[in-house]
């Protein structure tokens, strides 16, 4: 049953590349790359859900992996929202429009 | 009874989501902000139906923590849509 | 007396369902912001209210119990704390136009 | 169960609807209000796997902080509607991501019947631990190796984050957007919520070693009370200069060193844990990391030097 996210994954994959490649700002670029990357987790989290055994209620490897994996992704789009502000600023004293 | 909470907990989901289209509407940031705000409480009641549901004495933290961040966000949201109306006006 | 609490439990969490669709419905058709507000603050008080209400006989007791009271608390505070943010931004705005 | 399948359909309706306007919408505010709502959902989700570990995480970093970050990106934009391509430019990128799904779908479809799985080896490491949640076990355990190098990434991210700040700036105060004006229902919030949040926060940590929570969630939730806190105005974003501050940020991965290194000598490999230690170590290890990671992820939000010290 757990297959039903499987698939949701897969679309939200699609959500987000759709959003990657049509948004011309990076903030939208970035939320579509984080839409992308929870379409990714979640397919991780079905995978971990199918490999239940030994007693437990699924695998907890790839479920760790996910948890790291969202940490890590928190970085890079703090990183990138860095990015956009301080290309912003130097926008703005360029006397950019 | 747990099928009961469980159909409950998608019952109140799919009614705030239907809210959600005041984020589209508007016309204020206001607006925009108490949707989103409804679909946090919305969501705490639906995790924690689904806490019952699925028997999950974990998802009632996840419930405490998004109590706990919902009133994080409604701050930014606030803060942030008075920002935003401002300088819409400019 | 545990099927007694059940039919207590079912009236309790399907008010509590009611009064999120009252406060949908209200902030999608009333018509000005204040309003809406009024709408929006009797879902998040006394629709949470209720589920919880309607859950309290059948958690763990007592940190079970304790959580979702705590809970309850917390929505209350943030609802009312940002309803008088939302509130006085929406005054504000007009009496400066 | 039908009421379980009416659960997992219905969460999954929602989880596109959102994901989909919070891509589609023009409006950068709007989006971001949607991509708040679809980490809710999304932890949702979560919790119906059988991921709990995974939701509290979910919760705290999606819906938490990196919705105030996003937020105080879109503030700033001066634009407030997105300019979108040609017509024909979003068709043949929709035709490309359907491409994508769709093979993606094949894959689901294909996933052999007897689902590959780590499990009971993560339950060795289990026992040896003394713990009783695998997912933790997992992180601090069995990959600990992996967790400790997601520490150092953080902290890459971080130093990268300072470096964007300009020269004059340096040594000073983050400059956190909205964080000039108070009021009194928000003091009140942030004197209220932030205590409570702050406990939470502990207690989610504590308990990570046998029921879910764990550091990132512990972590994550005391760095948006971090967050709530600079909103009312009640504490400032720290000097960047600070030592205090240098030295808190890396406590997590020295300490994690200093008990890889001391594995050496103690049971004879790197990250290797004394026998019948492994708990009391492992939770020297969490206490650091539970400090260092609610720091870094508020300093990530609040941004480089702003203002001059």
């Amino acid at each position: 049953m757990s297959e039903i996210f499987g698939f949701t994954a897969a679309c939200l994959v699609g959500l987000g590349l759709y959003g990657l490649i049509v948004h011309s700002s990076a903030l939208r670029k970035i939320l579509s790359f984080n839409v992308l990357g929870s379409g990714i987790f979640l397919l991780l989290g079905v995978i971990a859900r199918r490999g239940a055994a030994a007693g437990l209620v699924a695998d907890p490897v790839p479920q760790a992996l996910v948890i790291t994996g969202i940490v890590v992704a928190f970085s890079a789009t703090a990183l990138g929202v860095a990015l956009i502000r301080r290309l912003d600023e130097d926008d703005e004293e360029e006397g950019e429009p | 009874m747990r099928e009961f909470y469980l159909l409950a907990g998608v019952f109140i989901l799919l009614t705030v989501a239907v809210g959600l289209t005041r984020v589209l509407l508007g016309p204020r940031g206001a607006d925009r902000m108490m949707a989103a705000q409804l679909l946090g409480s919305g969501g705490i009641a639906a995790m924690l139906l689904t806490a019952a549901g699925l028997e999950s004495a974990a998802a009632l933290d996840v419930a405490l923590t998004f109590a706990l961040l919902a009133a994080v966000a409604a701050v930014a949201f606030t803060k942030s849509s008075g920002r935003a109306a401002r300088t819409e006006e400019d | 007396m545990s099927e007694a609490l059940d039919v207590f439990t079912r009236i309790a969490v399907s008010l509590g369902a009611m009064f999120f669709l009252a406060g949908t419905v209200g902030l999608l058709r009333f018509p000005d912001t204040l309003s809406r507000l009024h709408a929006l603050t009797k879902a998040d008080n006394l629709g949470l209210g209720l589920i919880v209400l309607g859950l309290l006989p059948q958690v763990a007791w007592p940190f079970g119990a304790l959580k979702l009271v705590l809970v309850w608390v917390l929505v209350l505070a943030a609802s009312a704390a940002s309803s008088q943010l939302v509130a006085r931004k929406v005054r504000g705005g007009k009496d400066r136009s | 169960m039908n009421a379980v399948y009416g659960l997992f359909a219905g969460l999954s309706a929602l989880l596109l609807v959102v994901a989909g306007f919070a891509v589609v919408t023009r409006r950068h505010f709007a989006a971001v209000v949607g991509f708040t709502a679809f980490g809710l959902l999304l932890s949702l989700a979560w919790v119906a796997l059988a991921a709990p570990d995974v939701a509290l995480t979910e919760a705290a970093v999606g819906g938490g902080v990196t919705g105030v970050l996003l937020l105080s990106a879109s503030v700033q934009m001066r634009a407030k509607m997105e300019v979108l391509p040609s017509w024909g430019v979003r068709f043949i990128a929709a035709v490309l991501a359907a491409i994508v799904t769709a093979g993606l779908m094949l894959v689901v479809l294909m996933l052999p019947d007897e689902a590959p799985t780590l499990a009971p080896a993560a339950k060795e490491s289990l026992a040896f631990t003394g713990m009783g949640n695998p997912a933790t076990a997992v992180l601090m355990a069995y990959r600990a190796l992996d967790t400790m190098l997601e520490k150092v990434v953080l902290l890459l991210a971080l130093v990268a984050v300072w470096s964007l700040g300009r020269d004059h700036f340096w040594g000073g105060r983050p400059d956190f957007d909205f964080s000039t004006q108070t009021s009194g229902p928000l003091l009140l919030l942030a004197r209220v919520l932030v205590p409570v949040g702050v406990l939470v926060g502990i207690y989610l940590f504590w308990v990570g070693a046998d029921e879910p929570g764990g550091a990132f969630a512990g972590g994550a939730l005391i760095a948006a009370m971090g967050l709530l806190a600079f909103f009312a105005g009640v504490a400032r974003p720290p000097l960047v200069g600070s030592g205090w501050l240098r030295w808190a940020v890396v406590a997590g991965i020295a300490v994690f060193l200093i008990v890889g290194f001391g594995g050496f000598w103690g049971a004879g490999d790197f990250l290797a844990y004394p026998d019948g230690l492994a708990k009391p170590v492992i939770v020297v290890i969490e206490v650091a990391m539970t400090l260092s990671i609610a720091l870094t992820l508020v300093l990530l939000v609040v941004g480089p030097p702003g203002r001059r010290p």
